[in-house]
């Protein structure tokens, strides 16, 4: 598979991960929709989730923890003939990343926004997320956590996001139809990925999730309210596509005006140069 | 030097802005040189403002203390000028403004001439008139300026503007007797043109080949921001006000990573936000250009004032060890050519290139010849990708051919973590210490590209003083009559070489001149030479050096 | 008045600027629940509306640009008998601060968060605020802004803000009376407060709000639904409560276990630490 | 020294800190000394980590390369130790875990006894019991620190682990005539305690009253975190997992600012982010305790190995002027007591206070006596204010009367901008002027309070070494033997003070011993002292110095 091309080969994940899962349902997104990797580009931060573009065969920025929306946003817009995948853990985009989240919602940049949902931080060994339930035990949240849970598909909604949907990696082959219509959907597209951390989440586990998600029925995604209702209510998680926008104009049409041409094919204009500073000996 | 200093000094919001806008116009389509210069409160309405004009028949770069000309356009606007005004200065204007006020006063009714002609808002018009006719400048360009100013208003409204600045032309020559100095003219001068450093950052930036910009705005640098904000459209850069300065900083990596050229503007506060980014550009070598305008610190300190103290902050900003370079331009010239400069040098080495600047030097102007653009060029070190490329292939030097994704037939991989020659995560120690060396690697060959310090002044100095940055001019000003002493000057202050011990060693006394409270270059110099500049004048109250003040405190050790 | 002591007397905002209603409203009410000022502590950011404290006879912390919120916390938890004002302005609380507003909100502490919305950054001079309505030009956003305007309101109630409201300080009394209500609800308490801003802000008028805000009436702040609903249907800005939840308990109460007492009353106790350190021998 | 080093190696999440926590406390408990330090990859499972554990009759304190015995926990971990096993090495285990490596193979069948006795998961416990037989350890503490270890879990479990260390024991006993280094027991060891470095950190902050801790994960400052977190209940400390580092910063001067005493702990990376707030605290002159534990950058670097890379980072972090104090504790005892001084250094002085460790010392330990606390006490310097209180009054020394909120009857104001004594904003250049040198005068102050280098070794030095922080117990054990050596070793940091360059004077050669790339050290003693140590040890492959290659360097130099 031409994904597998030009990988790291040992995979760091543990035995039984569901970030195993996410990768496989990634590749064969973009093998199916027939992505040239060249033109494929990965960003993401740090944690377990964010390995994940050592493992695929693209463009790969393994960036800062929290950081790789400003980072996807600027690459998307510098050359919009790109695909740019920002994929990585719940804390890294809820936590620490999280007004980014939100700014880059507003901004609407053509691209795709996987989080890894694990409901807790695994590669720093088992802390709270900002996802994590209330009153899941830790080594630093000894008496359990007593914050809200963050909701990022109701605050996605809430800024009318162009695309927010949920899965679980429990199911790949779902999981997988999902990315294929984030990709091909035109703005900002956020894939929650409910993924069991076999390691570190004890709660979260694969049978806890089948146990309280349900996959959406009859929803149309194009009605906020009821979107907002079903990432808001009580009881089970829906899995689906929750709520779409069409009619948004993407960041990089608005900030370039249309033009897609990489900005590494700019030329500078010496010539106006010359005339703005002649226009300031007037 | 023959030349007259006139001050404006009022509320914020009176317009200050527009009457130095107008009358430096004026003055130098006169045939003036001329040099200004603000300096304001942190508010929007209210407080005092001042700006500074000096016109000179020769040259002039610096700010001095001296005021021949006050004109105060509000209430209270003389208090806080009280220990600048003595008793030659001409304070001009409506009697209630300039009473409290030493000086010689000369009672002029702006307010009521504006309102013979129309109405009580040309005051302003008219005490540009005023000061035109006081030096006698060239009616038809204050017409012109004039006109040009309110070019959107309504043609009467231009009609009576032009008509308050006669009136007040008018006064100010009837008063012209009662200025001392006589000031040539020269022609030449006319063609030159008016810059500020801010736009001097901005247009070196659109030289350099500058197509992206994110930033936060912060005082004194949004200035940068809004200069290339206000010519994106022509240029095709993206311009982006990020929601904090960490994410600017991560998008001008990003950005320089698919290609473009990626400038941020910031102010230390913004910039201590954007380290751990810097750090990053470290790690993936990723050029990129930061201007930085000093402000005095720390926290909010002093949003609108001016200081150097944020040397020590960029040369040790961000965790870990790798290279950067650092130019402080000392002047509008020097802040446009290091500007360009820095987006090569940054493609080039794959580092962070700071453009350290301060409000002095962005919010201040004079006339220059145009910039020659003739030996400028956007050197692009990108490379086209093969199917084998690899992002940090070791090399001699340490710098690896930079691809960009979508460009070839490679992928290109780059990562925070430390990594292999492919840029994938690695835990190996031999792979570790030679990425190590690498990274450093690059840090000595900048030092083949140094910009040597200028010396300036006496050659045979006995007093050597050291700067660096926005004092360059007021110090060669300050030092122009006095005999034995020079100014050796950095416009680039990091990397600097030990050569430099040389000139130090060769002085019976160096003193260093900078804007902070604890010497930072001074140290910094010693940390690299071992010489200890014992001596130090330093200022760190908000304002910049004043030319009299600096002779004062050399002509004092001498 | 009590609140007038001990305050700068140079009061830095222009002449018209919302920002006096504000503060005459803030002292009344704080007047009218008879608080002392001793126990009352206004944090806030960098900007015009952060200027607040200065000019208000109450303890004082004047932090970082887009900071306020970690700082109130901490001193609510640090000295639970103390009132805790968080106040500044939407760049402030939205922009800079954007991860502390959403985190904020899931902690839960008894706090007020006041927020003088004038859409624009008003201290740098202009620039687009995340509120900033679409099209609104500045000297950065020459072609006008392009981002989707941030709803504080609507990301509020998705994250089950405790208390949520808004009001426009063109109605003094009515502001203060919303402000009485913050203050005596328990657990985090937004106020978004609409202001315009007379020198920068040409567009968002005190006529602008008078004809695009209507007073809610008949509403139930207990539905969050309907509270979404009136925070994010297009048309006229809602002002009033539009969304309270009761049944929350504070950060302050989970942290401290229920324990008031200020931090600084507490005394080491070495003996446990001696404790500890044999047990380390074992 | 006569000593025995014990490796062991396996996969992350094969158990080796079990084997290594129960291991080392039935050494320590039989009388031995005991040192123990572990290197592990920046991942949950797979990949490849490795204990040490020295076992002497003597203290000892640090890291050595030599393997005795080496026990292989799993399959493949034995390569990555290919240049530390010789000829003499020991490798005991599974036939399939040893067969690659050199060394002297003896197999143990582990994984068959532990089947044997009831579960192959036991193996570990036969691995701990196979090594105290080898050692000869006290049987009865085997069995009581196993069951100690078990004791969550069911009594036949217990039960059989206890026999499963005990199968392991009588295989060790057997084997022991293998070992040839025959080691001294001391009772008086057992009565000492075995703490690591972060553990001494915590405790610490315990002792010097901390009562709020708000930090952000990061390896490997996050077991202060961790520890805290575990006795918060006890202690009645406030414990804040926040959304970023920013936050957590903040909370912490919020917190000193009601009167709490608050500590983050993080990482370089996550201290790059805090800096604007430590710009703060230096503003409103708040107290703050930061931990910060190095790892290699820059960026995201190595995340799980030491370095001493951020001494720059920590000396210049914020913009602006401001004072600080930075510890870089050498060892577990001065982990404890610094901290708990830094407690009441900042609240005294009110400025940040650094505790600079690494991965390396908060990731070891060995046995030490425990700690004194008759003399330790938390000094408050906080006030009750009364009506007339003012938050910044200008006194001698530079220190103001710090109140808090709802405490007395004054009001406490404090400002991020540049303030009066009030603590109100202000622009007048005066009182800016004296607010800096306020500042700066706490800087001087703490002068006094600069704890000297202690001299190790040879006091008629011909060489001197010169090193800070962790790498003190390595080089103290490399030159125990060598004579005309003497080591100055620094626990603070800064301010350091100019006498250092008599020490630096009187040797012939001085050679500065580093973990990092540059040699930060070196260079801040230039810059302080003008002296230049040319000669420089330096690692920065992620890995801590060992006692024998330092011993082999520096006998090169000699
Ligand atoms: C600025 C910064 N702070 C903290 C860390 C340490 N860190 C690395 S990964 C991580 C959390 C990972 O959690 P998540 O993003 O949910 O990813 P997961 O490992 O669960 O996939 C943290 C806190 C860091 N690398 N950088
Ligand atoms: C870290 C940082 N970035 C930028 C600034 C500059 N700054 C000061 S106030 C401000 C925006 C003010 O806007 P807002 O918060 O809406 O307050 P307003 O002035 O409109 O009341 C900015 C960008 C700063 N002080 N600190
Ligand atoms: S720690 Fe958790 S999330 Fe990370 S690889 Fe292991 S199971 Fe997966
Ligand atoms: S700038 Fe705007 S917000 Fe600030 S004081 Fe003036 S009117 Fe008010
Ligand atoms: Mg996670
Ligand atoms: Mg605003």
């Amino acid at each position: 598979m031409d994904f597998e091309r030009y990988i790291s080969k040992d995979i760091a994940w543990c035995p039984g991960c569901g970030n195993f899962g996410i990768r496989l349902a990634l590749m064969k997104a973009l093998e199916e929709l027939k992505f040239d990797p060249r033109m494929v580009v990965i960003v993401s931060g740090i944690g377990q989730a964010a390995k994940m573009p050592q493992y695929i065969g693209v463009n790969m920025f393994n960036g800062l923890h929290g950081r790789a929306l400003p980072v996807a946003t600027a690459i998307k817009v510098a050359n919009p003939n790109l695909l740019v995948i920002a994929e990585s853990g719940d804390g890294c985009m809820y936590g620490e990343g999280g007004n980014h989240f939100i700014h880059t919602i507003r901004r609407n940049p053509d691209i795709v926004n996987i989080v890894h949902n694990n409901m807790v931080y695994g590669l720093t060994k088992g802390q709270a997320s900002p996802t994590s339930v209330k009153g899941f035990k830790t080594p630093v949240q000894t008496d359990g956590v007593i914050l809200e849970p963050f909701n990022p598909l109701a605050v996605a909604i809430a800024l009318d996001a162009s695309f927010v949907a949920r899965t679980f990696i429990g199911d790949i082959e779902f999981t997988k139809e999902i990315i294929k219509e984030a990709i091909r959907h035109k703005g900002y597209a956020l894939v929650d990925i409910l993924q069991p951390c076999v390691s570190f989440n004890k709660l979260n586990t694969y049978e806890w999730y089948k146990e309280n998600t349900y996959y959406l029925k009859d929803h149309d995604p194009s009605d906020k309210e009821l979107a907002f209702k079903r990432a808001t209510e009580r009881g089970k998680l829906p899995l689906g596509i929750l709520y779409v926008n069409h009619n948004k104009e993407t960041f990089e049409e608005l900030a370039r005006k249309g033009d897609k041409r990489p900005l590494y094919e700019y030329e500078v204009n010496f010539e106006k140069i010359k005339e703005m500073i002649n226009q300031k000996t007037l | 030097m023959k030349d007259i200093c006139i001050v404006l000094s009022g509320e914020a919001g009176q317009g200050i802005q527009t009457v130095e806008y107008v009358l430096t116009r004026v003055l130098k389509n006169s045939g003036f040189h001329i040099f200004a210069t603000k300096e304001y409160m942190s508010r929007v309405r209210g407080g005092n403002n001042t700006t500074e004009i000096r016109i000179s028949s020769e040259r002039v770069r610096a700010f001095v203390e001296k005021i021949d000309i006050l004109i105060p356009l509000g209430k209270n606007a003389t208090g806080r000028l009280r220990d600048r005004i003595t008793r030659e200065t001409l304070i001009i204007g409506e009697e209630s403004f300039i009473k409290d006020a030493g000086g010689e006063k000369i009672e002029v009714p702006l307010l009521e001439m504006a309102e013979r002609i129309g109405n009580k808002l040309y005051a302003n018009s008219v005490a540009i008139g005023l000061v035109s006719g006081l030096l006698k400048a060239d009616r038809e360009t204050l017409k012109l300026q004039i006109r040009k100013q309110f070019e959107d208003k309504k043609e009467e409204v231009i009609k009576q503007n032009i008509d308050a600045a006669l009136e007040g032309y008018k006064r100010g020559e009837e008063l012209s007797g009662r200025i001392k100095v006589s000031l040539k003219r020269d022609d030449a001068v006319k063609k030159e043109c008016l810059l500020n450093g801010a736009e001097a950052v901005g247009l070196g930036a659109l030289a350099g080949g500058c197509n992206f910009v994110s930033s936060y705005p912060m005082s004194p640098s949004t200035s940068v921001l809004v200069f290339l904000a206000q010519n994106k459209s022509d240029f095709g850069i993206v311009v982006e006000q990020a929601e904090d300065e960490i994410a600017a900083m991560n998008m001008i990596i990003g950005a320089w990573y698919a290609g473009a050229r990626g400038l941020v503007t910031t102010s230390g506060g913004g910039f201590a936000l954007m380290e751990e980014a810097l750090s990053l550009a470290g790690m993936v070598e990723s050029p990129v250009v930061i201007h930085l305008a000093q402000r005095p610190g720390p926290a909010t300190g002093l949003p609108t004032r001016t200081e150097q103290g944020d040397l020590n902050l960029v040369l040790y900003a961000g965790h870990g060890e790798f290279p950067r370079v650092i130019y402080a331009p000392g002047n509008i010239e020097e802040a446009f050519y290091l500007t360009y400069k820095a987006f090569n040098v940054a493609d080039k080495y794959q580092v962070p290139v700071f453009i350290l600047t301060d409000q002095y030097l962005v919010d201040s102007f004079y006339n220059l010849p145009p910039f020659n653009l003739d030996d400028l060029k956007v050197e692009k070190h990108m490379v086209k990708t093969g199917e084998d490329y690899i992002r940090y292939k070791l090399t001699e030097n340490g710098i690896s051919p930079r691809g960009v994704p979508g460009y070839g037939d490679g992928l290109v991989k780059v990562d925070s973590d430390e990594h292999d020659e492919f840029g994938h995560i690695t835990e190996d120690f031999t792979t570790r210490v030679k990425m190590v060396e690498k990274r450093l690697k690059k840090g000595e060959e900048l030092k083949k590209e140094v910009l040597k310090p200028k010396l300036i002044g006496d050659e045979n100095y006995k007093v050597l003083l050291v700067a660096w940055g926005s004092p360059l001019e007021v110090i060669k000003e300050a030092i122009s009559d006095i005999k034995e002493v020079a100014l050796l000057h950095f416009s680039q202050v990091w990397p600097i070489d030990n050569s430099v011990a040389e000139y130090l060693k060769r002085a019976q006394k160096v003193i260093a001149i900078e804007g902070n409270a604890t010497g930072q270059f001074a140290n910094l110099i010693k940390a690299v030479t071992g010489f200890e500049v014992k001596e130090r004048i330093l200022k760190y109250s908000g304002l910049q050096f004043s030319v009299e003040e600096l002779r004062k405190k050399i002509e004092g050790v001498v």
